[in-house]
């Protein structure tokens, strides 16, 4: 037997780099398991087969493409990248009845109650805690905002202004830019600065975030960076040109330097098949179809009540080499709960700071 | 171009399709092809206003896409955030794509050829950067959530995919018989006459303004309509509404299905929606495929599916009178000049 | 019936008009004469409101029309041909006069909505009247051809019915016979003459074919570097030493 | 005042930037007068030529250059002969569609060769310069004499050679050209060769201060097509001149007001200005 | 010089030039006559390589112009000065010239020679040197046009219709002008309208009906052929 799992995703245009990084995380786990002679379903032997779909980061071709993949393949989860698509999904998942496996960090994605979604990486709430009391700790009040200006940034930004400032803080200058169309960012990062800020808040893509801090670098900014999640720092001093350049930067605890066995086995594993370091989104919805497929195993069913009902428990029975992370738990909401962790660039290294 | 009368196809052929379009739903494999023509049909809508300024009136308008956006963003937040219900709300958008498109086109009509286009591809932009930028209005880049649904007045439920599509499918029926009214009358001929030469159009006392803002208030109503009926089958809105692409694709659907023609845009929008449904497989080449074929089909086709297929009858007929010789189109014949020169 | 006065047009430094008073009488053929150059088509634009004069008035049947747009000046009456001959090309002889009538038609988005009588009433009225520009002009047989089709000199005919269908009360023509050879050069003559004597219109043209224009003005006027040198009837113009030295030249062999 | 002239300083060198490409785009409209649409994947492919010669072929950033100006003018000519040349007789909305495919296609393309992901590809001149405060990236400033030279360039290749005085005078008579012999094919083929190269050119002084990607193109060029038309379609001043007002008004604006709202005030200034002047900036001095 | 044996020309399914065979000797002045529509810039354009012939061939002295680029054409010495003109509007008059010199780029010498040979033809050209050609009037236009063909150095010239649209005057400076260029030794196709002037200074002429030729013969028998007065010349 065989049964479909739905994708849809940016795969062309401006996002596809993001989109493809998710699906790669899929189809390896994907792979693996076929490889394994796949799962048992009911007595029978059943291979996993991964339906995926471009959406151009469309909300409106990702609800077109979960209609077809629904109707067409019968799949019973369809994973989705970004929130757009999620809530477009949102509007009728529980009536099409399939599962919604939505890879964003935006905390509304489980509050609305939506009973068949599953928001795989953590909300960023604790992160944004987490990253503010450390910068005001230790590089100072004077916060300068340098985000992106695409929905995810934004929420995040609006967030850790209103956590910095209730901490005592002071937001000296607020100055989002369009980290996927501009075509410089010299004049933006120059306005920040120019009220000369003891921390810069920055993020977006890697890449471009990387352009950006070495841009402040090259007009003479000497704090430290709180570097939003989507960017990973280790890529971001890539571009930024060496760790050097991010001296101070605080961040999410990239996948590389994550210092446990299931982690640097999931590495060893993605690098031999994509000659690349994966991003977390590649690690994430790698462990949440390992989830998917564990949860229909145990519960001999397709049905996505039912599923969801179990991923609970297959998250918790799952073998660790699967679960880069280590998720053991998911909330009433269904999100999957995951330790925030907080990485800092000290003297030219990435480190792991425990959290208070 | 022929007589636009001529441009017709016959009513048989029409009540044929009108039939098919009733029918689908029961023939169709799921109910994802449903959507998908739906999705088609709204779509249509959208590139029939495009039609009508462009087509007919011979404008080349870069900022439909923004119209539609603007409709669907009226309904969007009035029903979200104001607590409308959706036929009022509906009303609402197609009122506030006129009223702005009044505006935008008297500004912009004033401009001749690819002056107008780019700058309606600016206006287009703008219409872009400010839904996106406007966060007290628009919710900028969060976009637009719990759009209401057309309600059916306890009738129909038109949240299932079945009515829905009905309902656009109404609404395609009236943009599609309007238009062909619209293109016999007088009025239709002023609007064509202006797109064959506006200097003599005005010197035989038609006032293009008058008549150029008009044509273009009606393709943004069209854009409206279009848009309002989007926001209330995806019930997610986001800026990406707007974005210049699908402009773009408004026109390949326009140019593929014959431009100026009156089934032209409703060919186009279905057959190239489905050839996009149907090249999903090839993922991310897609476009591989897609980009040439597109420019194949604009040289090979230049008068679209509808355009050529009259070309082809107008051939025939002439074949079977050959009596009237010189009046072979001749348009084409301008081709074999510079042949040589420029072979 | 048409007067100017004192009408000036610049063209940055250029005065393509300069000065130019004159004055075309009810049921006449008026001819403009002058060099290549001389500001006569530029004079008909202003005229036809299509430029506006940078001084002067220009009054039609006592109205000033000195500032209106072509399409007002159109609707007081004044129909014209332009110097290349300018016509819908993509679309059918007859489909190209029932425009020409739109501007005495009033049915607007409404009336296509509903279908109004009055729509159905204008409509047929265009058609009548395009058929009536096309059979006054000779060209019944071709009504159902694309433009693109038919010769040159039914091109000149066709624009001399869409001026006709605009029911104007004075045509202005630019160059109407140039490019036609003798014989059909007769023939423009004669349809011109068929304007004035049939229809009751005024007839303005600028020609450079002296032959025709010395048989067929009553009157001419004749313009060099935009300005007035001459006026009169055609004897008093052919023999204005003026003018047979800015324009015509010694022997008139060449103007055959 | 060093942040004034800070601003000043990437007010040209984005105006540099939006120039050339604006430049080649002007060219190709004022000659053939396609509006093309794929200019701005063209400067794309130029990114990722230099990117493909420098990174993987390890060939020096000058050569990289040379060798992507001259790939993407073959590509630029084999647009011309296969698509634009069949359509030269098509109504003008015919070759914004079919540029648009070119545009989908090689976008394809690279993404197929190279992936999606952004990359970065660096100059030898990674040197910052410091005046008193006034910082200046090496790069930055390579990118403004450049663009500089190259305008000179192209200026004295259009006024004082002979071939140059070809593409003028199709630009005015197309049957005028045929006229005195000059092969219509060659000047169309030379054109796009020329806009190709300048693009290249663009994207390789340009990418080492920015990203690699197949979507770089997009909003390059919806700049440049703003700036033509400020500049007045056809007009190679036009088009330095709009690249500067555009440069300057970003990056004044994107400092003195918002940098979220630079780009409606670049789109803003245009509307503003086509609805006084219709015509454009320099519609008149064309050439 | 110049023989065409049995040539048609088609625009799609219409033709417009049917089996046309002609001859043109060196040094001669031929005109050809015909209405509206007969096929005269038709029988000019399939010359120049504007348009291909659908059949027959077109020999100049040794060389075989159909099948030749329009470039190639110009290169061998047949320039044709086409109906409207066809300047380069926004440049001046002095560049259009030169343009003209433009298959004979390599001679600069040669072009400076032949430049005042043409200024010494239309001294007026001399003196509006530097304005944009735009500006000129139609004949000043016409001069400019007929320059810039001389430039290209001719050994035929064919010219389309060049008084249209001028005044008396000038039509008769044209005429003068084009005879002159025969005297001093370029062989001349004239289409004309204005058949009598040009039969005035022509040493043969044919006469081209519905894309046919129809009719044939030297000056003195056109100017006394009773049809040609009627249809051509007028009463
Ligand atoms: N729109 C314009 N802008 C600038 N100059 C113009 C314009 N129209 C005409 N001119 C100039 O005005 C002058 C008069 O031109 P006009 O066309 O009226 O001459 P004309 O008498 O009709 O000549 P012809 O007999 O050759 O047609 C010319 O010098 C012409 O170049
Ligand atoms: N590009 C073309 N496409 C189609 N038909 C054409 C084309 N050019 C000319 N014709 C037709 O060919 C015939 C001959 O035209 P041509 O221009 O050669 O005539 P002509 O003798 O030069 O006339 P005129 O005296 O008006 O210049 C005409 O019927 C014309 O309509
Ligand atoms: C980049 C991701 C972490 C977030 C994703 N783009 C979203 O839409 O939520
Ligand atoms: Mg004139
Ligand atoms: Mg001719």
């Amino acid at each position: 037997g065989e049964v479909n799992i739905g994708f849809t995703g940016p795969l062309s245009g401006g996002a596809a780099l993001y989109g493809e990084n998710t699906l790669s995380g899929l189809r390896m786990a994907v792979a693996e398991i076929n490889a394994a002679g796949g799962f048992d379903l009911n007595g029978e032997k059943t291979m996993v087969n991964l339906v995926s779909l471009d959406d151009r980061y469309s909300p409106a071709q990702a609800a077109t493409n979960a209609k077809r993949l629904k109707q067409e393949s019968n799949v019973s989860a369809v994973f989705v990248p970004h929130s757009g698509g999620i809530f477009a999904l949102q509007d009728f998942n529980e009536k099409d009845n399939f599962l919604v496996m939505a890879y964003s960090s935006v905390p509304s994605i489980t509050e609305k109650g939506n009973s068949l979604t599953l928001r795989i990486p953590p909300t960023f709430d604790g992160y944004v805690r987490a990253f503010t009391d450390y910068a005001l700790e230790h590089e100072g009040k004077k916060l300068g905002m340098g985000g992106a200006t695409h929905e995810y940034a934004k929420i995040w930004g609006a967030m850790i202004k209103k956590e910095w400032e209730s901490k005592g803080g002071e937001v000296v200058s607020d100055n989002p830019m369009d980290y996927n169309k501009s075509a410089d960012f010299f004049t933006g990062v120059s306005r920040i600065i120019s009220e000369s800020p003891d921390v810069m808040f920055v993020g977006g893509a890697s890449e471009p975030t990387g352009l950006v801090v070495q841009q402040a670098r090259q007009m003479g900014f000497q704090g430290g960076f709180i570097v939003m999640d989507q960017a990973k720092i280790d890529e971001v001093a890539q571009v930024a040109g060496g760790l050097d350049m991010v001296e101070g930067a605080i961040g999410v605890v990239p996948l590389s330097v994550y210092d446990t066995a299931a982690a640097k086995d999931f590495i060893e594993r993605y690098k031999a098949e994509y000659d690349k370091m994966p991003g977390s989104e590649a690690a994430y919805n790698y462990l949440a179809l390992h989830a998917l497929v564990e949860a229909m195993d145990a519960t001999e069913s397709t049905d996505p009540k039912t599923i969801r009902a179990a991923i609970g428990d297959a998250l918790k029975n799952m073998d660790t080499r699967k679960n880069p992370y280590e998720v053991t738990e998911v909330t009433e909401n269904g999100g999957f709960v995951t330790e925030t962790t907080l990485a800092v660039v000290k003297d030219g290294e990435i480190v792991r700071e425990e959290i208070k | 171009m022929f007589k636009v009368a001529s441009l017709l196809m016959t009513p048989a052929a029409k009540y044929l399709m009108l039939a098919f379009a009733i029918l689908f739903p029961l023939v169709a494999a799921n109910e994802y092809q449903v959507y998908v023509m739906a999705t088609a049909f709204v779509w249509a809508i959208a590139v029939y206003g495009l039609n009508i300024i462009t087509g007919f009136c011979g404008q080349l308008n870069l900022a439909h896409g923004g119209f539609f956006a603007i409709g669907a963003y009226t309904l969007g937040l009035l029903t979200a955030d104001y607590g409308w219900s959706f036929w009022p709300a509906f009303l609402g958008a197609l009122v506030m794509t006129a009223v702005l498109g009044f505006l935008v086109g008297i500004v912009s009509l004033r401009l001749k050829e690819h002056y107008f286009a780019i700058f309606t591809l600016c206006v287009g932009f703008i219409i872009y950067l400010l839904i996106d930028k406007w966060e007290e209005l628009t919710h900028g880049a969060i976009g637009v959530r719990d759009i209401a649904a057309p309600y059916g007045f306890g009738l129909v439920d038109f949240t299932d995919t079945t009515p829905f599509y009905y309902l656009v499918l109404a609404f395609l029926v009236f943009a599609i018989w309007f238009m062909g009214r619209l293109s016999k009358s007088l009025l239709g001929r002023t609007f064509i006459a202006i797109r064959n030469g506006d200097e003599l159009a005005q010197s035989l006392g038609i006032n293009l303004m008058r008549n150029k803002v008009l044509a273009f208030v009606l393709s943004t109503t069209y854009a409206g309509l279009a848009g309002a009926l989007y926001a209330g089958m995806v019930r997610f809105i986001g800026p990406e509404e707007a974005n210049i692409n699908h402009t773009f694709d408004m026109i390949t659907y326009l140019l593929v299905g014959g431009i100026g023609t009156i089934m032209g845009p409703l060919l186009g929008t279905v057959g190239i929606v489905w050839i996009t449904q149907s090249l999903q497989f090839l993922e991310e080449y897609r476009m591989i495929i897609f980009g040439p074929l597109l420019v194949l089909l604009v040289i090979f086709f230049p008068r679209g599916i509808t355009g050529s297929f009259l070309t082809w009858m107008h051939r025939k007929s002439q074949a079977l009178a050959p009596t009237k010789k010189r009046q072979e189109n001749k348009v084409k014949t301008a081709q074999n000049r510079e042949a040589e020169s420029n072979a | 019936m048409l007067k100017v006065e004192n009408v000036t047009k610049m063209f940055g430094g250029l005065a393509a008009v300069s000065d130019v008073s004159v004055e075309f009488e009810a049921g006449r053929i008026n001819a403009i004469i002058g060099p290549n150059g001389a500001g006569k088509s530029t004079f008909f634009n202003l005229i036809s409101g299509l430029h506006q004069p940078t001084s002067g008035r220009i009054l039609l049947d006592g109205v000033d029309v000195t500032s209106l747009p072509s399409d007002q000046v159109a609707r007081l009456g004044v129909g014209r041909t332009f110097q290349t001959t300018n016509l819908f090309e993509q679309a059918t002889v007859l489909d190209n006069l029932i425009v020409g009538h739109r501007l005495r038609t009033k049915s607007g988005l409404w009336d296509v909505l509903i279908n109004s009588k009055r729509l159905q009433r204008e409509e047929k009225a265009a058609r009548d009247k395009a058929m009536e520009a096309l059979e006054f002009v000779g060209l019944t047989s071709v009504a159902g051809q694309l433009i693109t089709d038919i010769t040159q000199e039914e091109r000149k005919r066709v624009a001399f019915a869409l001026a006709l269908a605009t029911d104007p009360k004075i045509v202005l023509l630019d160059e109407p016979a140039a490019g036609v050879n003798p014989e059909e050069t007769v023939g423009f003559a004669a349809l011109m003459r068929k304007m004035v004597d049939e229809k009751g219109l005024t007839v303005c043209l600028i020609e450079h074919k002296m032959d025709m224009i010395m048989s067929l003005a009553d009157k001419i006027m004749v313009l060099d570097h935009g300005e007035k040198i001459a006026e009169g009837t055609p004897e008093e113009v052919r023999n204005n030493p003026v003018v047979i030295e800015a324009y015509l030249g010694g022997d008139e062999d060449a103007a055959a | 005042m060093s942040l004034f002239l800070q601003q000043i300083i990437n007010g040209l060198t984005l105006g540099s930037i939006y120039g050339l490409v604006a430049l080649g785009l002007t060219l190709v409209y004022g000659i053939l007068h396609i509006p093309n649409f794929a200019h701005g994947a063209l400067y794309m492919v130029g990114a990722f030529m230099s990117y493909f010669f420098m990174v993987d072929l390890g060939a020096h950033y000058w050569i990289a250059m040379a060798g992507s100006a001259a790939v993407v003018a073959v590509l630029a000519i084999l647009c011309e002969r296969l698509v634009f040349h069949p359509l030269r007789h098509s109504p003008p909305i015919h070759d914004k569609i079919a540029a648009i495919g070119i545009l989908l296609f090689l976008e394809a393309v690279v993404q197929m060769f190279w992936g999606s992901d952004f990359r970065r590809m660096s100059s030898p001149f990674t040197g910052i310069m410091n005046f008193d405060g006034l910082i200046i990236p090496e790069q930055r400033l390579l990118i403004i004499a450049g663009a500089f030279v190259l305008v000179v360039a192209l200026q004295l290749f259009l006024r004082k050679t002979m071939t140059g005085a070809t593409i003028i005078a199709m630009a005015q008579s197309r049957e005028g050209a045929f006229l005195v012999g000059i092969d219509a094919n060659r000047v169309a083929m030379m054109t796009f060769a020329i806009s190709g190269m300048l693009a290249a050119f663009a994207a390789t002084l340009y990418a080492p201060i920015n990203l690699v990607y197949p979507a770089m193109g997009h909003l390059v060029i919806m700049k440049a097509f703003v700036i033509i038309i400020l500049g007045g379609m056809g007009s190679v001043p036009g088009a330095i001149a709009g690249g500067m007002i555009i440069g300057f008004a970003e990056a004044l604006g994107g400092f003195y007001i918002s940098t979220s709202y630079k780009d409606i005030i670049a789109f803003g200034l245009l509307v503003l200005i086509l609805s006084v002047r219709p015509q454009g900036l320099f519609a008149k001095g064309a050439h | 010089m110049l023989q065409l044996n049995h040539v048609d020309v088609c625009y799609g399914s219409f033709k417009a030039l049917t089996d046309i065979s002609m001859t043109v000797d060196a040094g001669e002045l031929v005109v050809l006559l015909g209405a509206n529509g007969a096929g005269k810039s038709s029988l000019f354009n399939a010359i120049s390589g504007l348009v291909k012939p659908t059949a027959g061939e077109i020999q100049f002295e040794d060389k075989q112009l159909n099948g030749m680029k329009a470039s190639a054409v110009v290169a061998s010495g047949v320039v044709q000065c086409a109906e409207g003109r066809k300047l380069f509007p926004q440049m001046s008059v002095m560049q259009n010239l030169m343009m003209g010199a433009y298959v004979h780029r390599r001679d600069r010498q040669g072009n400076r020679k032949r430049l005042n040979e043409v200024l010494e033809l239309f001294p007026i050209l001399a003196d509006k040197a530097d304005e944009p050609a735009g500006s000129l009037s139609g004949g000043q236009q016409q001069m400019v046009a007929i320059g810039r063909a001389m430039m290209s150095r001719p050994r035929l010239l064919m010219l389309d219709e060049p008084s249209l649209g001028l005044a008396p005057l000038v039509v008769k400076q044209v005429f003068e002008t084009v005879k002159q260029i025969n005297s001093l030794g370029t062989t001349v196709l004239l289409a004309e309208q204005n058949a009598f002037a040009a039969l005035k200074i022509a040493h043969r002429a044919y006469v081209m009906e519905n894309g046919h030729l129809v009719m044939e013969g030297d000056r003195e028998t056109m100017l006394g052929n009773e049809q040609v007065r009627k249809a051509y010349i007028g009463a």
